[in-house]
């Protein structure tokens, strides 16, 4: 199944992949990062294609994908 | 089991990059990185990083760098290809570095044609100290020297630095683009490696023009930022290229 | 009375502006003041200290290099000053976000739950101003009523209700 | 004059010029003095002068250079690498004997350095960094309340004598905020009396012309000799100190800016220890008071200096003393700030010598 | 008795001038000493002599003069006429002057839409230091740094000032023209005097650039030097308005 | 090695510096050292090298930035507007520890001043006309000769210590021409050892990364203490001066450049009337030679120091000689050549004192 | 009759008034200026129409002319 | 031996081409030389001097303050140089130009018609050969020999009749 992994230690919680996912398939996790930011996390996995779009957008290069 | 589709580049070192949530250097950096990976380059490109948040940049790209002063990459980089120009010299700059204080170095290594690249962060301000007007402010845009609107009648109106250069025989490759969204990104992406190519095939001067955003001292949110490129960047800063080798001016 | 501070967090604590709110209280008291920020050489939003100078004689040197007291609003800022503060002096810990403890036994500790408390008040923002309370009650360096009075100096543009918040927390600060 | 307010150092700076008569200004941002640029972006269209951001340090001191041929009070300010490109313009300006004010928040170098506070360009400051003989008035605040009141000073010395002014201020001087009290009235610079050297309108003068050449054959020396006389009377009238307990001091310290303050930090520690210390604080530093440091150092025997650089200002401290002190230094360079306990320890040591 | 129909302009002092025979400068000053007189601006207007051999150019223009770094003309310009706005400010400058080392000052000044006038003299050479190549040499021409002839390979293609500064918003008038002829030196009087009027009407920035000869430093008599001009500048650098109120880009 | 050859001063730097392997030159036209580009212009290309007329002296000491930083040995050369220009990136170059050379062939200034000699750039050159702490190792030839010779010493001390280093000549060594024999064989740079902190190809190495700051707490002052140790290993290694005449004489004339030849002049027409003068030429004026000069002065009472300059070496004597002996002064700035008359004149006026 | 005037304090033998005269009325004179040039003259004074064209091009304005 | 010269004249008349020409021969003849541009800073091709120096010893000061002997090209040359001539130095007067008398009577002066001799040679440009070929014969500085030997890598340019030219100017100069 596809899916993106966030490293939590270079996510800084920007939510750009948030809208950039066309499946609306990432959100921000409850936990704090060691940076002190709410990592993006997948909240809705089932819908993840693997299409990449949110790494695309990632300033932090924090995604990678799996498909 | 499941591939691994997009991977971290060896473009780039492992070091988490230090810019603000939301930061356009950041995917820029990853399409520099990637490039250098891509074209197989990397173990003899030579960066430069301007002064500006990007300075980190000596620490992110997985190459030998260099940090000059402010403004001066493209002089510093002329120094570089001629006595190496076995090796990839691409200056890494923002709008301040190369616009305003080295406007002068980024008019006459494209005159000269210096087979170089430059990946120019348009992000219509001075990000590092602090917010200050840069000169491709857009007019009306609040910065910390321009605190009720950057007045065109006293600051002059923003430069468009890919329509400056393109009166000059010297450029080979002028494009402008911009990173607010996956597809953006992609044709940045191509843009990028298309500026390599260039040098590598040594044809000349190439310089990619990155619209980005800098949520910190636009006084955004990430998101209001690429809402602000795509609103008002862009329309003031279209994309596209103004010039290459099919179709020259 | 001499009363040297230091103050360190993350950048979106506040730090800064707590800092310039208690020289600036100082002042108001007729007292002589200095303050000094520094910021890490960090991402944006890094750590941010500043250092500040309440004295009823001229200060010389506005760098604190040995505090009376310090607040310490997250974990780096532990470890960072508390090798620093006078014997005897004063620090200030927001639990909240700083979960070691401190290795000194020649000092007075005290620890704050101030964001939770902060946000019992009406909002986090306000967890630097619990901090504060609880140092001037401690240090009596500044009066309670200069500092409220001059919240309004120093958030020129806050709305009356967040100041109303930041009083709360300035007294609640000043139970501890 | 009005009420006490709490400034930082920059902007007690850039009040502190507009209230001198500056109706100019031009810079270039870097930290650490961009609260200078900022502010003036709004002040000075507040009392209908001028702000412009330039380009480059370059285009702003020569900006200055115009708009001071007109007789305009003007102001630039940068730090380290900007202050390192002006020197062309300075040398320029000097030369043409026109007046200006700049300042130099120091920040840690050679190179990019760093943005903490130094002292490190006190060579550059007063053997002039650009090319040819000139010199340069330069003053050293170590308050907020001193940012914001020499401007004045520089500008009636720029316009008396027509040099260049300046003030030296470690970063820490320009981001620390104090209490200031203005020590006089804004000055309306209209009022002030006409400059027979302004560019302008003519109406019935003969023309002007400012130039900072001469190539006819002799005329550029003569001229800089003009220059140095000039110069000499400035030293000889507008030179400033500060001495603190040095009447009865057997040790004395010698800083500026930052340094003094630490230093009267230390001088109070070491007093409590019944140590005679005393202090010299230059507060020009060109001119250098050299007369009060030789008279103190006929009978002072130790000399400390201290410095946030490798040792710039020592050398002013020998040429004054001319050997008749041990002359002792403590530096922290490029961004290292001493503490009062740290200069105690060293003064200490020098006792024990 | 005949009359006087052409006498010497009192927008000139009675100075000599100390150029070589046959240079352009000359003629240069004489159209913008009889701008001054005919504009009835002389006496409010202050200008500018270059680092160049017109640096004696504060001897001869009958107006205030200042004498500033080289390259810096539109920076001092721009501090004049803020804090003088009734004042007339000219630059006049040369092509090392302008188009080398003054290229950032010149770029920004235009683009900060300045109302001031530059006047551009280009002799594509360093006359005063004795002849090296300039920003404008044009390519196989000698010059005592380009002694085999300029090399655009190396040295790059010679700019075009106005149509470098013709994409920008701040100029409202830019024009090349030449003065190896008669024709040419009417036509070239004409665009300076649009220029000052420009500037006189408070419209924004405006450039004449002027082909002009160096008989000495192209090693050439004055009637070959105008001969050049006419066969290997001006095809070059085309003549004509590149920017005007009229005919906006 | 080869024959004498009639070289003019400027020409003379040039091949010295081609022939000590130097293969990148870019500079920008300024009087007098126009030969010195001019020259590259043609030779450069010959040995395969790079000439590049930069568009100004801020971009052509950048370039050298570059090209150091890839390992060649690089040389700018101007004058002291131009020179001023450089300040920025000469304080960048030394941060970033780059070997490079460059030329100062000074003018009369300040300002745009004129074309005729001067040694009004000493200050400039010695104090760090750049901001912060930082040293340029300067050489001060006298003679055609040295002028060609002397660029081989600069790239030694430039690699060695990896700093920068100059020639500090007045215009009249420029201009001047004299025989020259080249003390040296021509220096093939690609059989110099490889620079282990030259960027290029990575060929297994790790990535090499050069800069000029360091922003963590701390790191900048820690850099800036290691380049003055490295300083102060040159002050105790690679000081050089010539003495003349000094053994035995009761006056004592410290000069360098074209004043230390007018002064050997003046010593020869001295001596020819029993007066006991001696000449000190400093041929590093930083490192200065000031043991030599403290012996000296612990002996000669009278110290004369002649200068094209309205007096800056001067300092660096009195700074050395530590208030031991009497110090008088000649100088003719901006232009101005004394005459060996001239400093005879000034010698016997001393001795009549 | 139309004529120029030439200052040969001014004129610096450089011919261009010459080949700029549409009626080749001027020609060098044989005796050195003051800065040991042969200064510019009417050689064809006749012809001379006072059409200013030689006046346009002096660099040194030497030369005023009457008509 | 030593002697010390100036050459002084309008820009055209070859004054520092001759100045190296003289430095360059006492260079052949294995003395010691140093010679000096100084341009005027008016109009280019203005008035140009030089100073040379040649010298058995070692040349100290490449200055001439007080030259041994002088070539004046034109009038103000005269006017600036003959009082710097040392007593009993030498005045080499270009008459074609030079219409002034030197005041001085302490030093030897000779006058010669340079240009007219030149012409007649084959060309005016050849004067400064005729002046300096009555210096060395005068002075004995160098040889005559040496000029002629270097005439060619001076003017490495110059055609062989133009050398034949200036050989002959040379000569005739010797004959004052
Ligand atoms: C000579 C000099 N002037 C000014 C500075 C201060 N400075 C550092 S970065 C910067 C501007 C950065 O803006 P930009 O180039 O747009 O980069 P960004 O941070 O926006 O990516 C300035 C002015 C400097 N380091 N050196
Ligand atoms: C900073 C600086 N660099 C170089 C020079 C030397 N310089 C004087 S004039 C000049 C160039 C003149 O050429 P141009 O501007 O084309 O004027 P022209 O003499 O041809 O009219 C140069 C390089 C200088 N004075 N200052
Ligand atoms: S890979 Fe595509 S679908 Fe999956 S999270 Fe990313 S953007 Fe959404
Ligand atoms: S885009 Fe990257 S940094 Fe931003 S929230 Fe998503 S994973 Fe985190
Ligand atoms: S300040 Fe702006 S440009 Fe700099 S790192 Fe932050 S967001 Fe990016
Ligand atoms: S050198 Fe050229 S530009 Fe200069 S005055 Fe002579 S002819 Fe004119
Ligand atoms: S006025 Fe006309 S006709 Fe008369 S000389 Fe001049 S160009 Fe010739
Ligand atoms: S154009 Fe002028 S300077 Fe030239 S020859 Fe004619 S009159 Fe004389
Ligand atoms: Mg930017
Ligand atoms: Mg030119």
């Amino acid at each position: 199944m596809p899916k993106i992994e966030v490293d939590e230690g270079r996510c800084k919680a920007c939510e750009l992949c948030i809208v950039a996912c066309p499946h609306k398939v990432i959100g921000l996790a409850k936990h704090f990062s060691p940076s002190g930011f709410h990592p993006a996390c997948m909240a809705n996995a089932e819908a993840c294609t693997g299409c990449m779009l949110c790494a695309f957008v990632c300033p932090d290069v924090a995604i990678e994908v799996y498909k | 089991m499941e591939k691994k589709v997009f991977a971290r580049t060896k473009g780039l070192t492992e070091t988490p990059m230090r810019y603000c949530p939301g930061c356009g250097h950041g995917v820029i950096h990853r399409l520099v990185g990637e490039t250098l990976e891509e074209l197989d380059i990397r173990e003899r490109t030579i960066g430069i990083a301007p002064v500006g948040c990007s300075v980190f940049a000596d620490e992110y790209f997985n190459c030998d760098m260099i940090q000059p002063a402010h403004g001066r990459g493209p002089a510093v980089a002329t120094g570089m290809k001629r006595v190496r120009p076995d090796c990839i010299i691409f200056s890494y700059q923002g709008d301040g570095d190369l616009a305003s204080i080295g406007m002068a170095e980024t008019i006459h290594s494209a005159a000269r044609g210096e087979n170089i690249t430059i990946i120019f962060v348009n992000n219509a301000i001075y990000g590092m100290t602090g917010g200050q007007m840069a000169p491709t402010t857009l007019p009306g845009m609040r910065s910390t020297t321009s605190p009720f609107g950057r007045d065109p009648k006293v600051a002059g109106n923003p430069i468009r630095v890919c329509e400056l250069l393109s009166s000059l025989k010297g450029p080979v490759y002028l494009e402008r683009v911009a990173v607010n969204t996956p597809g953006n990104v992609v044709k940045a992406k191509k843009a990028i490696k298309k500026a390599f190519q260039v040098q590598v095939d040594g044809l000349g001067f190439s310089l990619v023009e990155i619209i980005s955003q800098c949520p910190t001292d636009w006084a955004m949110t990430p998101l209001q930022s690429i809402g602000r490129v795509k609103d008002e960047m862009i329309p003031y800063y279209p994309l596209g290229v103004f010039k290459s080798l099919e179709e020259k001016k | 009375m001499y009363q040297g501070v230091i103050m360190s967090g993350f950048g979106g604590q506040g730090i800064i502006s707590t800092g310039v709110l208690l020289a600036y209280s100082g002042m108001v008291d007729g007292k002589h003041v200095t303050f000094f920020p520094a910021y890490g050489a960090e991402m944006r939003g890094g750590t941010a200290n500043c250092s500040v100078v309440v004295s009823t004689d001229e200060v010389a040197s506005p760098v604190v290099s040995t505090p009376d007291s310090i607040i310490v609003m997250n974990e780096p800022s532990l470890l960072k000053f508390e090798p620093t503060l006078k014997p005897q002096g004063l620090l200030l810990i927001n639990s909240s976000l700083v979960s070691s403890k401190p290795k000194r036994n020649d000092i007075n500790i005290i620890t704050i739950d101030a964001n939770k408390i902060a946000e019992e008040i009406g909002t986090v923002k306000c967890a630097n101003m619990v901090m504060l309370g609880a140092l001037i009650n401690r240090t009596k360096a500044v009066s309670l009523e200069s500092v409220v009075k001059t919240l309004s100096k120093v958030y020129p543009r806050a709305k009356k209700e967040m100041l109303e918040i930041n009083e709360n927390a300035l007294k609640r600060g000043g139970t501890f | 004059m009005g009420e006490k307010k709490l400034m930082k150092g920059n902007e007690a700076l850039a009040e502190g010029a507009v209230r001198a008569g500056c109706r100019f200004f031009s810079g270039y941002p870097i930290t650490p003095q961009n609260e200078v640029p900022e502010y003036m972006s709004w002040r000075m269209p507040e009392v209908g002068g001028t702000f412009i951001q330039a380009e480059s340090e370059v285009a702003a001191i020569n900006m200055l250079y115009g708009a001071s041929a007109c007789g305009t009070r003007v102001m630039t300010s940068s730090s380290g690498p900007g202050i390192s490109l002006k020197q062309e313009g300075i040398s320029y300006t000097a030369s043409a004997q026109l007046p200006i004010f700049y300042a130099n928040v120091v920040r840690g170098g050679p190179g990019l350095g760093n943005i903490a506070p130094s002292q490190g360009d006190y060579f550059q400051a007063t053997r002039g960094g650009g090319h040819g003989d000139y010199r340069v008035f330069v003053m050293a605040p170590n308050s907020v309340s001193e940012m914001g009141n020499f401007p004045r000073i520089c500008y009636e010395v720029a316009e008396k004598y027509r040099m260049v002014t300046m003030i030296l201020a470690d970063g820490l001087l320009g981001q620390m905020m104090e209490p200031i009290e203005f020590d006089f009235e804004p000055i309306d610079p209209s009022k002030l009396p006409p400059k027979d050297y302004a560019l302008g309108i003519q109406e019935g003068r003969s023309r002007r012309v400012v130039r900072s050449y001469d190539l006819k054959p002799g005329f550029m020396e003569k001229h800089t000799w003009k220059l140095m006389e000039i110069y000499n009377q400035v030293e000889e009238k507008e030179t400033r100190y500060e001495t603190i307990m040095a009447e009865d001091a057997d040790l004395l310290v010698v800083a500026y800016g930052t340094c003094s303050r630490i230093s009267r930090a230390a001088l109070a520690l070491g007093r409590k220890e019944n140590l005679k210390i005393g202090l010299l604080r230059p507060i020009t530093v060109w001119p250098f008071p050299s007369k009060i440091l030789h008279d103190l150092a006929s009978r002072i025997k130790k000399i400390l200096v201290v410095e946030m650089s490798t040792g710039q200002m020592i050398e002013d401290v020998k040429l004054a003393i001319e050997g008749s002190a041990q002359v002792f230094f403590h530096g922290r360079p490029s961004g290292g700030i001493p503490t009062e306990f740290e200069v105690l320890d060293v003064i200490k040591k020098i006792y024990g010598k």
